[in-house]
């Protein structure tokens, strides 16, 4: 997959909270993305030369384009949120390694999302919602579709030993999605999109929707489980999502954030620490921007 | 849609070099296809930005800088945005030179490019078990950072003091079998001084500027932006002092100079030159334009054929 | 139509100074209203931007420098834009003590605002000559300047060796009625070095940095922008430059620290406070923006009564 | 009369020949402003940050509109040539002497423009005219008309004396105008405006049109003669008026351009070397943008 930048063209965008916006992108780029993955958008003012890594929240493969939500934090964003309909945009992609699709087959899966870290969980939650019809309409209806959900339910080490025998086209589909959504207020952005496709499961932080608090508080004051862990968010929600793993014994993937600059691996800005020599750099860093930005929680050190 | 790299193409097609146009330069006996080269740290040993260039189109790929063993660089965030450019305190993260030569040096090998190899250490001997790996190797040139305003140890300690820029100098050239250039600190009252002092230890070429040692601070958080708290600037804003020392060091010194500072167009790049510099660098530009080294070859040969240059060689130091 | 100073003037109504809020720094037993003052050679003597902004709202003005007789100055071109920023080549024209003292003295008398002269001079005498002119005046203090890039005798060489600022600085003390300020050259290897050596031989404050020694080429016309070839470079682009040598300046030595060098907002000026300066001062942006100096006073204010801040000398030095 | 910089608004802008660019700007500076009096036009853009003087071309009073005309030059007038009708421009003005207008009274006047020397001629060409309009209004029909005409053809003292009797408004009329204009080529901007206002001679580099040459080639060529000379282009032709002026014994009003920073005398960037020692600087240097941009010739080295 080639890594490229061009200039595309916005095809709509709008603000869907207090300094959140959503774009949708005319683009080449959309051919091979993949949830978990991002782009590199470039401001066009003179002072803010950094391109600016922003989370794909979703693909339409079949029309060429991308979508991306993101928050006002800076010039730079703030020069995208200018951007109308039909205006170019500077962009480079697709970038990173995204989610791995194929472990929550035959799971109880968790998209975790937090604040701006929500968006890429959408377009995950699509993809398993697809995997699913993908597999209804062939894979499923060959071998049944209960079989292996109570098998799933027993353990996780179960539902990965299924997965051999259901997967069509490198996916199946998972038992069952919680998207849990940490919003700072009432300003619930996405979760109408979320409700089509997962249980959705909200927490804010002034308590003005859902469980007050954070997404582990909304997990436990809904007694949730799973079997696996899809997470985007700020740090600390990060921290706590792999603690929370570690002690289900359940395999976390979080997606990680750091300051980029060039976004293809080469200066080594925005490197995570690592539990393991990484294979590329050969000291315990791995690159957020290639290596991740998905890792899983037991191998990186936040 | 058009993407960036088919207009590239596009231009390539239509700006065909002329066969008696020369771009060309000499740097220390090794000839380069063309003057520009990626600036040490901002191209990767080039594996990176393969993708989006062709690499057999540069005059030379610098790697960034190897040491003795891997290094793991400065705690995050290591890099912030500054008006017109950046901060970096990576802090020369690299995994050895055993692990260089047996991956990066062989892809670098592939193609049909100059290969300098930066140089990193914390102490003399570090470097010098550096420089005597290499030595049997197909690098063609060695470029010592002694200038990396980032890590506590070495770099720019060497590079701030005549009296230590001197000895080290002198001590590499002893091993090293490859031409020697001395990657000289703009962190310094006297760029011409530095500049004499290479030259006279035996330095083949230098090259300057490194970046300059910068801060930002969030006054929102009321703490550094950087972990490092100091960071090393480089993009356009700086361009102008690098190329006033790039001058001022071409003038005080008779071997060839290597000039680097802000690097984002041709024009720049026929700038420096003009300013006295043999050779450039494309550094932080790579991050906003990963096709900034072939664009900038591409419009160096577009000028030169504007405005009748035959030979890119006399542009150097034209301007005086 | 919306005028630039009408809306400075609403926001002026809307952010009244909170009562309880102390906006005042004192820098060597002299209370300024307000850490901002204006850089010199950017302010005239304050008759220009008088037009735009109310110079009492300044906490001080720092006048063009003034040599013992009148300057002529360099040829001209003596500016450039760079990105980000300007080149200036002036070479310190000035009308000498005595005009300044007839006319523009008691211009600037009349308002309620710190004056602060800065000198320049050719020798120690020259500089002399002016502080014993000024010693009975009305000048609240004298900023002295070694730095200047532009002129080829005096000035930088005296700002450029620690030997040669040091004997500066106590000879000057010797005559100096009022406070002195050491005005330092960023184009230093170690600008901690330099305050202590001010520190030491007396200064009772620092400001830093005047302009960063750069180059400008025209590669159309092939010659150098400035008639001067080089230029001192101000403006956002050097910011990171000087936050990091007040940072350095200020952690170095305990006189004051005044801070300069690309303020553009009063998010810039905050940043420098932060990073140690007790006062700032705002250069080539009044160039850009003429309402900038007051528009920066009413901007730390509402920083201030937005993050709670009752005493600007809390954010002096707060990030370290 | 207050300087001010102030967020103006863009009422109408065409290309008028290559480069060239004609642009209205509603503005509340219009008020004062005279001719030969300039702008400073600021880019938005970040890295070009200094504002660029431009010529005031026209003025409205009435409508509170000015007219600049200008060649692009580099980043900043491209910038300016993209605005479109309605767009914000920031601009600061008015600044500098102008031309003095009372010492054309009674006299052949030659306006004489190069390049985009041409445009601050027109409204000077206009500001004659209408001073002749006001006086056919009212002190010409008192005095008769021809009276000093006669006169001023004799010498430009006669002529300057004349303005004493005749001064109306501090503006009296000119006896004759020609506009010796001087171009690179057929591109003869504002050329019919002129042709409404004066007596057009031109002058190409190229010959393509009129005296092949410079404008002293087709003052030459025209067997013309003038009392007082306003002037404004490059150097080289600056130089050659002043020369010409001095041969014969007449005033040359010649409008000055140096790189300027500030553009209200605070940086002393814009200097220009004078005979005498300026009454401001002390030394001989006058300050381009607040002494200028208007000199009288034989007052400075050029």
């Amino acid at each position: 997959m080639n890594k490229k930048k061009e200039t595309a063209v916005v095809s709509g965008q709008r603000q869907i909270a207090e300094g959140i916006y959503d774009m949708w992108i005319k683009t080449n780029l959309a051919v091979a993305a993949k949830p978990g993955q991002f782009l590199m958008v470039y401001p066009r003012g003179a002072a803010t030369l950094l391109p600016r890594p922003i989370s794909i929240c979703e693909v339409r493969h079949d029309e060429n384009r991308l979508r991306i939500v993101y928050r006002v934090a800076g010039k730079g964003t703030a020069e995208f949120a200018s951007y109308r309909e039909g205006e170019p945009i500077s962009v480079m992609g697709t970038l990173g390694n995204g989610f791995p699709l194929e472990d929550a087959a035959g799971k109880r899966v968790f998209l975790m999302g937090g604040g701006i870290g929500i968006p890429p969980m959408l377009g995950l939650a699509q993809a398993l919602a697809e995997s699913g019809q993908a597999e209804s309409t062939d894979a499923a209806k060959e071998s049944g579709q209960a079989e292996s959900t109570d098998a799933a339910k027993e353990s996780g080490q179960a539902a990965a030993d299924s997965t051999d025998t259901k997967k069509t086209d490198g996916l199946t589909e998972p038992v069952s999605v919680h998207a849990v959504l940490g919003y700072r207020d009432s300003a619930l952005f996405l979760k109408e999109e979320f409700e089509r496709m997962a249980n959705v499961v909200v927490a804010t932080e002034d308590g003005s929707v859902g469980t007050k608090g954070n997404i582990m508080d909304a997990v436990r004051e809904n007694t949730l489980t799973a079997d696996v862990i899809y997470a985007c968010g700020p740090m600390p929600m990060l921290r706590a999502v792999k603690q929370y793993a570690s002690e289900a014994g359940i395999p976390a993937y979080i997606s990680l954030e750091e300051r980029m600059a060039c976004g293809v691996g080469a200066c080594l800005g925005c490197v995570c620490k690592t539990k393991q020599v990484d294979a590329h750099s050969h000291v315990k860093n791995a690159r957020v921007c290639t290596e991740g930005p998905v890792f899983l929680a037991e191998d990186v050190e936040i | 849609m058009q993407t960036d790299s088919d207009t590239q193409q596009r231009n390539a097609v239509r700006i065909r070099k002329d066969a008696a146009m020369n771009t060309s330069v000499t740097i220390a006996g090794v000839e380069l296809k063309n003057p520009v080269m990626t600036a040490s740290g901002t191209f990767g040993s080039g594996m990176e930005y393969g993708e989006f260039v062709d690499l057999n189109r540069l005059g030379a790929v610098v790697t960034k800088g190897v040491a003795n063993v891997p290094w793991e660089g400065n705690p995050t965030p290591r890099v912030a945005e500054v008006y017109g450019g950046m901060l970096n305190a990576i802090g020369l993260q690299n995994p050895g030179i055993d692990v260089f030569m047996e991956r990066d040096l062989p892809f670098l090998s592939q193609y049909d490019t100059k290969v300098i190899v930066n140089v990193c250490g914390k102490t003399v001997e570090d470097y010098i078990e550096v420089v005597e790996k290499l030595s049997d190797s197909s690098v063609d040139m060695l470029e010592i950072n002694v200038s990396c305003p980032n890590v506590k140890e070495g770099a720019i300690a060497f590079g701030q003091k005549p009296e230590a820029l001197y000895s080290i100098t002198e001590e590499i050239k002893k091993h090293a079998k490859q031409p020697v250039i001395m990657k000289l600190s703009p962190n310094v009252t006297d760029i011409a001084e530095m500049a004499k002092v290479a030259e006279a230890a035996g330095a083949d070429a230098i090259s300057l500027i490194n970046t300059i040692t910068g801060m930002k601070i969030d006054i929102e958080k009321r703490r550094f932006v950087l972990a490092n708290k100091t960071g090393g600037m480089s993009g356009p804003a700086i361009k102008p002092i690098a190329v006033r020392m790039v001058y001022q060091a071409a003038h005080a010194v008779s071997i060839p100079v290597i000039g680097m500072g802000g690097i984002a167009t041709a024009e720049d790049a026929i700038e420096f030159l003009l300013a006295g510099a043999s050779a450039v660098s494309v550094g932080a530009m790579n991050f906003v334009n990963p096709y900034a080294t072939v664009e900038i070859v591409e419009g160096i040969e577009s000028y030169m054929k504007r405005t009748g240059v035959s030979d890119v060689k006399e542009l150097i130091g034209a301007v005086v």
